[in-house]
């Protein structure tokens, strides 16, 4: 443990460390995905993803192919897109709650107006 | 294009004129109009066929055409017929006519019944003027479907459940049919599905030994074989009249010819192994049908036992693999198709006026409702096998037929069957004393409406029907006969 | 060293948010979690050298997005209102299998990954660089994503207002 | 004599026409048309007759004539039905009995019937009845017989349900009908056997003695008996339905339900002689192939023949007494057959049968119209309420005398010259045959006479009305007939109808003649006794054999075994079970197969249950799974 300490604070960051950090981001999305019922939180936990996801990209530009761009511009156009998803969905969420009231998943079973 | 598709052509023009036609009297009209022109169609060519055999055309089937359809898959369009096929169009046009108009005023939805009814008619025609196995079983299948939305839309009683169960059990049937198709089309290596052609080629026995279950059960399914007949009684029980008698007088016979075509035709050899286990299913469901008969209270219940063991006699006659018995069972098909139709026609129709058909609920109609009383009894004589009604020349050609096989479970089997003769006797006397005589159970049936002209027609239709096959028997029998000969000559391969 | 310390901190915030954001109650404090995780990796953005992308990442997601989050939550939650969550035994499923994939991607890059890279020396990235690449339509250049992107934003905006507006 | 089509055609002609008229034309008009007919019919048949008997004699032999016949449906290479008129010496004779006792029974129902609804309809029948049986009998092969002799049996089944709203005359045609095509099982299975041996169905062929017929029968068994025995014997089957042989005459008594007329027509005189005719038109082959068949037949007839008489003497109604009365004598005609051999003298009994056929036909008819006309006039068929009719009803009084004199086998009516030929036949095969009818004969004396008294004598019931004598045309054919059975015994017989064409001169035997009519005289002498006055000696009788009497007066049980086979063994332990068992595992194994893609489908449903969070997780755990298999199996 205490050589893991030495290495981390003398050598430069290490790619898992980065990965790691991703790793939990990602987990901890899924997990809010999977344990949440309303869909803002759902939405919280997509973005959480998608973030996990970027950072990725970009490390494994950055330390693996450090002369080209191809994970930046991944996460460059994935933060776009997930842009566009989030204002879709937020147009969505608010639409539901308007005629139904809740945004709980649960209870949209009803493809009603 | 030859003019046998017009048999398929007419019932899709009948559906045009059904979708353009806008009050009741159109619809009937167009009814009308297609049924007359269909039975003259067939008649027709019965007039051809018969004048085609006696110029010496020899061929196993005529008026064949091809087109081909679909190259890749070498399926093609193939029509054609022979003696049995005639005999099935003009049966099935007897019964498409009479069905018209037993089912004159039916309610709710006119256009749509006939509709349906259209599209399975295209079905059945199809069915029996194709040559080719993939056209076969296309037909087979169109004539599946409409079953469903007939029953379940226009039926009584337990529609719902006697729809579903009809369709998936027979649908089941089709299932093992297609393997069974596609199987004989594969390991046959012929290079298209036209059954003329494939029964040149020979099938491997080995192939043949798993091939011809399938198709004979996937054909006997629909052909009421045991144990596959339970669809029947729910079935006919709960569709409305036209499809009762359509179901029973000509799709039943489906499976039947089928059975004929394509099992035994083309898979003789297996036909002569295995024909065994078939002839003890048969066997059983001709005296099984029988002996659930006598105890139904249902007319219709009755009638549909009744159908499983006469539609058993015609399988079990086919298993006999000789000419007579095939003839006869041939025969029995026309002759099972008319009188069953008539007994639906009659049941239904009673059931309109008495609005029960429990046989204990009824009694001394032949005092209220003579015409329907006479009927009945003329049908039931025809189903007890009645010298000059048709049920007795077919059931004779049987027995005598299946009596040529000398060996003692051939024998015993065939005694067995002959005891349905009495079992009937049994259970049609039974209705027809419960129903018909006797004193009037209920006081509403004391005032019941006398027979409308346009059952009129279709009952007297059926009735002449029964005695021209059961009187003149000489002519239709032999057309039939000299039509197994090249299932015969297949069979001694 | 620095920069060590930096990513530590950084890394800390962000796994901690990050947990809390998908765990509290709270709806509204979930999502300043979110913002939090959002600036965490904006911040190990810029420690990696991408400097446009820091930009981006802040501007779009800790920007606009966010905003459009608590608008959202604003407009469908009742203040003090707990959200709702799973049915415990989904809960703990979903908490257990986290946990396992946790585990296992966690396994791998600790065992596997640190024998395949090289460190390059971060450097900052032209921002002359990026808009060429992004319009050119060469190999390894991105005209067309860019395109499709800008299609893909219209329709969001179409749809956004159709989904929204009033009927 | 090409006009022999007319025969049967006229009255499918007539039964077509009614039929189709049915209640459009006036009662009257549809009788007229009916007994029009049969006149002109019954006339060809006599024409015919005389034309045949006088002039198709060739070297002292019949030659058999086929004026016509049409192939009506082939079967196979050998094997065809057609339908033909053979005219030989028994089926012209037929055509005599059956169109003279039809001719009378349409007359008489003409005031029998009157005013009864349906009056159309059944004379509709009765033409329906005539031309099958017609067809019947001048059936040229095996099949056409059967194809008629189901068609007699449907118009039987009609005539006796010809009162349908009376659920005993119902129940009588159902029974009637179900029993014989239960015979007629054995009939159809019989031709097959005997069809499929000698490959054809031609009684010319099969009775011309050629052996090489038979060729193919020999050695050939079927199931341990020889096939001939099978064939014949199951085709004896046939005609004992049909012929009410133990145990299959049950349903003879129940079918009295019907009309009088069409008792006297169907069911006495023409149909139930149909298994006779059958034997008789076969009898070559029996014979020679199927001798021990033969034998049994014999047995069969003398067992059934002694049975029915002691029933008939305890029985009350008075058509149940002639019904089994008829049963007996039928008995008599197969016991006759059954003993006879082939050739002039040996064909003794073969001669006698047909004999008696003729006579009995033309006498049971009388006694049965007779009846009628008793039952018309006292609208009762129980003996006990009737007595002392002979004051109001003269002429049915004296016409039944003679029958009842004929049927004992008094001289010189027409039932002593047969039943004597009968018992000398008899007697020739064994004293004992000779005895045992001789002793039924006696029998039948006694209950005749105790029938008789018990009608026209003894004590006089109350009537509501007095009983008056029929009108005239019931009146006329009973002295038609009366003077039919005085005069038909002295009908040489023997020149007109023998086993083998040729000609045979009758001899009476004076011992058996003596022994028989003392047996008769004597037999009457006691029915006098006991019925003539009231006495106390019948019911003195019937208190000593309580337990014989019990069970004659019940028909020995017959029918209850035949209730308890139909009721309890085919309709509760046969189909019942079998009903349940297609409902209950046939069906519901179908059933059950939807019902498990159904339970199935239930339990996949709720996988597809909409939410995406359970997609994700599901597609998490898989791809997790994946993931660490690829990843630990490398």
């Amino acid at each position: 443990m205490g050589d893991l300490f030495i290495n981390f604070f003398s050598n430069p960051v290490p790619m898992e460390a980065y990965l790691g950090v991703s790793l939990i981001m990602f987990f901890a999305g899924v997990y809010g995905f999977l344990s949440r019922k309303s869909l803002l939180m759902i939405l919280v936990s997509i973005e959480l993803m998608l973030n996990a996801a970027d950072i990725n990209f970009v490390v494994f530009n950055r330390y693996l192919y450090p002369g080209q761009m191809e994970g930046f511009f991944f996460t460059l156009f994935a933060i776009a897109i997930a842009a566009c998803e989030t204002a879709v969905a937020i147009a969505i969420i608010i639409n539901i709650y308007r005629n139904l009231t809740s945004v709980e998943v649960g209870e949209l079973d009803e493809m009603k107006e | 294009m030859n003019f046998l598709s017009l048999f398929v052509l007419i019932p899709a023009l009948m559906m045009m004129g059904l979708f353009v036609s806008k009050n009741r009297k159109q619809i009937q009209f167009v009814m009308a109009t297609g049924a007359i022109l269909l039975v003259i169609m067939s008649a027709a060519v019965t007039y051809m066929y018969l004048t085609e055999r006696a110029a010496g055309n020899l061929a196993t089937m005529l008026f064949t055409a091809d087109t081909v359809w679909y190259a890749p898959f070498n399926i093609h369009y193939s029509v054609g017929i022979d003696g049995i096929s005639v005999a099935m169009l003009l049966l099935s046009s007897i019964i498409v006519f009479t069905g018209v108009f037993a089912s004159w005023k039916i309610d709710p939805l006119p256009k749509e019944f006939f509709l349906w009814y259209s599209l399975l008619s295209i079905g059945v025609y199809g069915f029996f003027i194709s040559v080719d196995l993939f056209t076969m079983f296309m037909y087979y299948e169109i004539a599946l479907i409409p079953m469903y939305l007939l029953i379940g839309v226009w039926g009584s009683g337990k529609k719902e459940y006697g729809a579903m169960k009809l369709t998936l059990m027979l649908m089941g049937g089709s299932a093992l049919l297609l393997v069974g198709i596609l199987g004989i089309y594969y390991q046959s290596g012929a290079t298209s599905m036209n059954i003329l052609e494939i029964c040149k080629t020979n099938i491997p026995i080995q192939a043949q030994y798993y091939l011809f279950p399938l198709t004979f059960m996937g054909f006997g399914v629909l052909g009421a074989m045991f144990p596959f007949h339970t669809w029947s009684p729910d079935g006919h029980a709960s569709a409305p009249t036209a499809v009762s008698m359509l179901h029973a007088g000509v799709l039943m016979k489906l499976g039947g010819y089928g059975c004929f075509r394509v099992a035994i035709y083309l898979m003789p050899q297996a036909a002569h192994e295995l024909s065994w286990i078939f002839l003890i299913l048969t066997g059983i469901s001709v005296v099984y049908g029988a002996f659930s008969a006598i105890v139904q209270t249902d007319l219709k219940y009755i009638n549909a036992y009744s159908s499983v063991s006469h539609c058993g006699l015609v399988l079990f006659a086919i298993l006999m693999l000789n000419q007579t018995a095939m003839t006869g069972a041939v025969m029995q098909m026309l002759s099972h198709g008319l009188m069953t139709a008539l007994f639906f026609a009659l049941i239904g129709m009673i059931y309109g006026r008495t609005h029960t058909r429990l046989i204990t609920e009824m009694g001394g109609l032949m005092k209220i409702i003579p015409f329907f009383g006479v009927s009945y009894v003329i049908a039931g004589l025809a189903s007890l096998g009645l010298p000059s009604l048709s049920g007795f020349v077919a059931e004779m050609t049987i027995f005598v037929g299946s009596f040529q096989e000398t060996d003692t479970f051939h024998r015993v089997l065939t005694i067995v069957a002959c005891t349905s003769i009495v079992i009937t006797a049994v259970y049609i006397l039974r209705v027809v004393g419960k129903i018909l005589y006797g004193a009037v159970q209920d006081k509403h049936h004391e005032h019941l409406d006398p027979a409308t002209w346009y059952e009129r027609l279709s009952v007297v239709t059926l009735i002449v029907a029964i005695f021209a096959v059961g009187s003149a028997p000489f002519w239709i029998s032999s057309m039939i006969s000299d039509s197994v000969m090249p299932v015969i000559t297949q069979l001694a391969k | 060293m620095a920069q060590q310390i930096i990513f530590f901190i950084l890394a800390a915030m962000i796994a901690v948010f990050s947990v809390l954001a998908v765990t509290s109650k709270r709806i509204i404090r979930s999502a300043t979690y979110l913002l939090f995780v959002l600036l965490g990796t904006a911040g190990l953005y810029l420690l990696l050298g991408y400097h446009y992308l820091f930009a981006v990442q802040i501007a779009v997601y800790a920007g606009g997005v966010m905003v459009l989050f608590i608008f959202a939550i604003l407009l469908t939650n009742r203040p003090g209102e707990n959200v709702k969550t799973e049915r415990k035994d989904r809960r703990i499923a979903a908490g257990i299998t986290s946990l396992a994939g946790l585990a296992f991607c966690g396994h791998i890059i600790y065992w596997n990954v640190n024998k395949m890279y090289t460190l390059v020396v971060p450097a900052e990235q032209k921002i002359q660089d990026i808009g060429l690449t992004l319009m050119g339509t060469d190999k390894y250049q991105y005209l067309l994503p860019f395109e499709f992107i800008s299609v893909l934003l219209l329709a969001c905006i179409v749809g956004a207002i159709m989904i929204a507006r009033k009927r | 004599m090409q006009y022999t089509l007319l025969i049967v055609l006229l009255p499918l002609i007539s039964f077509i026409v009614l039929g189709l008229m049915d209640s459009k034309w006036k009662p009257q008009v549809a009788g007229i048309i009916g007994a029009t007919v049969l006149g002109i019919i019954t006339l060809l048949s006599y024409i015919t007759a005389f034309e045949y008997f006088s002039f198709h004699k060739i070297n002292g032999v019949y030659e058999k004539l086929i004026p016509m016949h049409v192939e009506w449906i082939r079967f196979t290479q050998y094997l065809h039905i057609d339908l033909g008129i053979l005219l030989d010496p028994i089926s012209v004779m037929m055509l005599v009995v059956i169109t003279t006792v039809s001719l009378m029974v349409n007359i008489y129902s003409l005031s029998y019937m009157h005013g009864e609804k349906g009056f159309q309809r059944y004379y509709a029948f009765l033409s329906l009845f005539t031309f099958s049986m017609l067809g019947l009998v001048v059936a040229t092969n095996i099949f056409q017989m059967y194809l008629f002799w189901e068609l007699v049996g449907v118009s039987s089944y009609l005539l006796i349900g010809f009162y349908y709203t009376k659920p005993s005359a119902v129940a009588a045609s159902k029974k009637a009908f179900i029993v014989t095509r239960f015979a007629d099982l054995g009939f159809l299975v019989g031709i097959l056997f005997l069809s499929f041996y000698t490959k054809t169905f031609d009684f010319g062929v099969l009775t011309s003695g050629n052996a090489s017929v038979f060729a193919s029968t020999t050695g050939v068994s079927f199931m341990g008996l020889s096939v001939m025995s099978w064939a014949m014997g199951l085709i004896f089957i046939g005609g004992a339905g049909k012929s009410a042989m133990f145990p299959l005459h049950i349903w003879l008594p129940d079918a009295m339900e019907g009309p009088t007329p069409v008792s006297a027509l169907i069911h006495a005189a023409t149909m139930v002689v149909a298994g006779v005719y059958l034997v008789a038109r076969l009898f070559p082959v029996y014979e020679v192939y199927a001798p021990d068949v033969l034998h049994g037949i014999a047995y069969v007839g003398a067992f059934t023949s002694l049975f029915a008489a002691v029933i008939a003497c305890v029985q009350t109604d008075i058509k149940r007494v002639l019904a089994f009365s008829t049963i007996s004598q039928i008995g008599f005609m197969m016991v006759a057959l059954g003993v006879s051999g082939y050739g002039s003298h040996e064909g003794l009994g073969y001669m006698a049968s047909m004999f008696h056929l003729f006579t009995h036909a033309m006498f049971k008819a009388l006694l049965f119209l007779g009846a009628g006309s008793v039952i018309h006039a006292v609208h009762s068929n129980e003996m006990n309420h009737m007595g002392g009719l002979r004051k109001y009803m003269p002429i049915t009084n004296w016409t039944f005398l003679i029958a009842c004199l004929a049927i004992a086998g008094i001289p010189p009516f027409s039932g002593f010259f047969s039943k004597d030929e009968i018992l000398s036949a008899c007697y020739e095969f064994s004293p004992y045959m000779g005895g045992v009818m001789t002793f039924i004969a006696g029998l039948t004396a006694f209950y005749m006479f105790r029938l008789y008294f018990n009608i026209f004598w003894g004590k006089e019931h109350k009537h509501a009305h007095t009983p008056h004598e029929s009108p005239f045309a019931m009146a006329f054919p009973l002295v038609f007939l009366a003077c039919v059975t005085v005069v038909a015994g002295f009908i040489p017989f023997g020149h007109f109808v023998t086993s083998d064409l040729a000609n045979y001169d009758i001899h009476l035997d004076y011992t058996v003649a003596g022994i028989s009519v003392g047996v008769a005289i004597l037999s009457i002498a006691l029915a006098t006794i006991m019925y003539r006055k009231e006495s106390e000696v019948p019911k003195k009788l019937a208190t000593t054999f309580a337990g014989l009497h019990k069970a004659a007066s019940s028909r020995f049980y017959v029918d209850e075994v035949y209730i308890f086979i139909t009721k309890k063994i085919i309709f509760n332990l046969i189909s019942t079970p079998i009903a349940w068992f297609d409902r209950h595992i046939i069906d519901a194994t179908m059933d059950g197969f939807g019902g498990v893609t159904q339970w199935t489908s239930s339990r996949i449903k709720s996988f597809q249950s909409g939410q995406v969070q359970q997609y994700a997780y599901v597609f998490l755990l898989g791809t997790l799974f994946i993931a660490a298999l690829v990843y630990f199996i490398h």
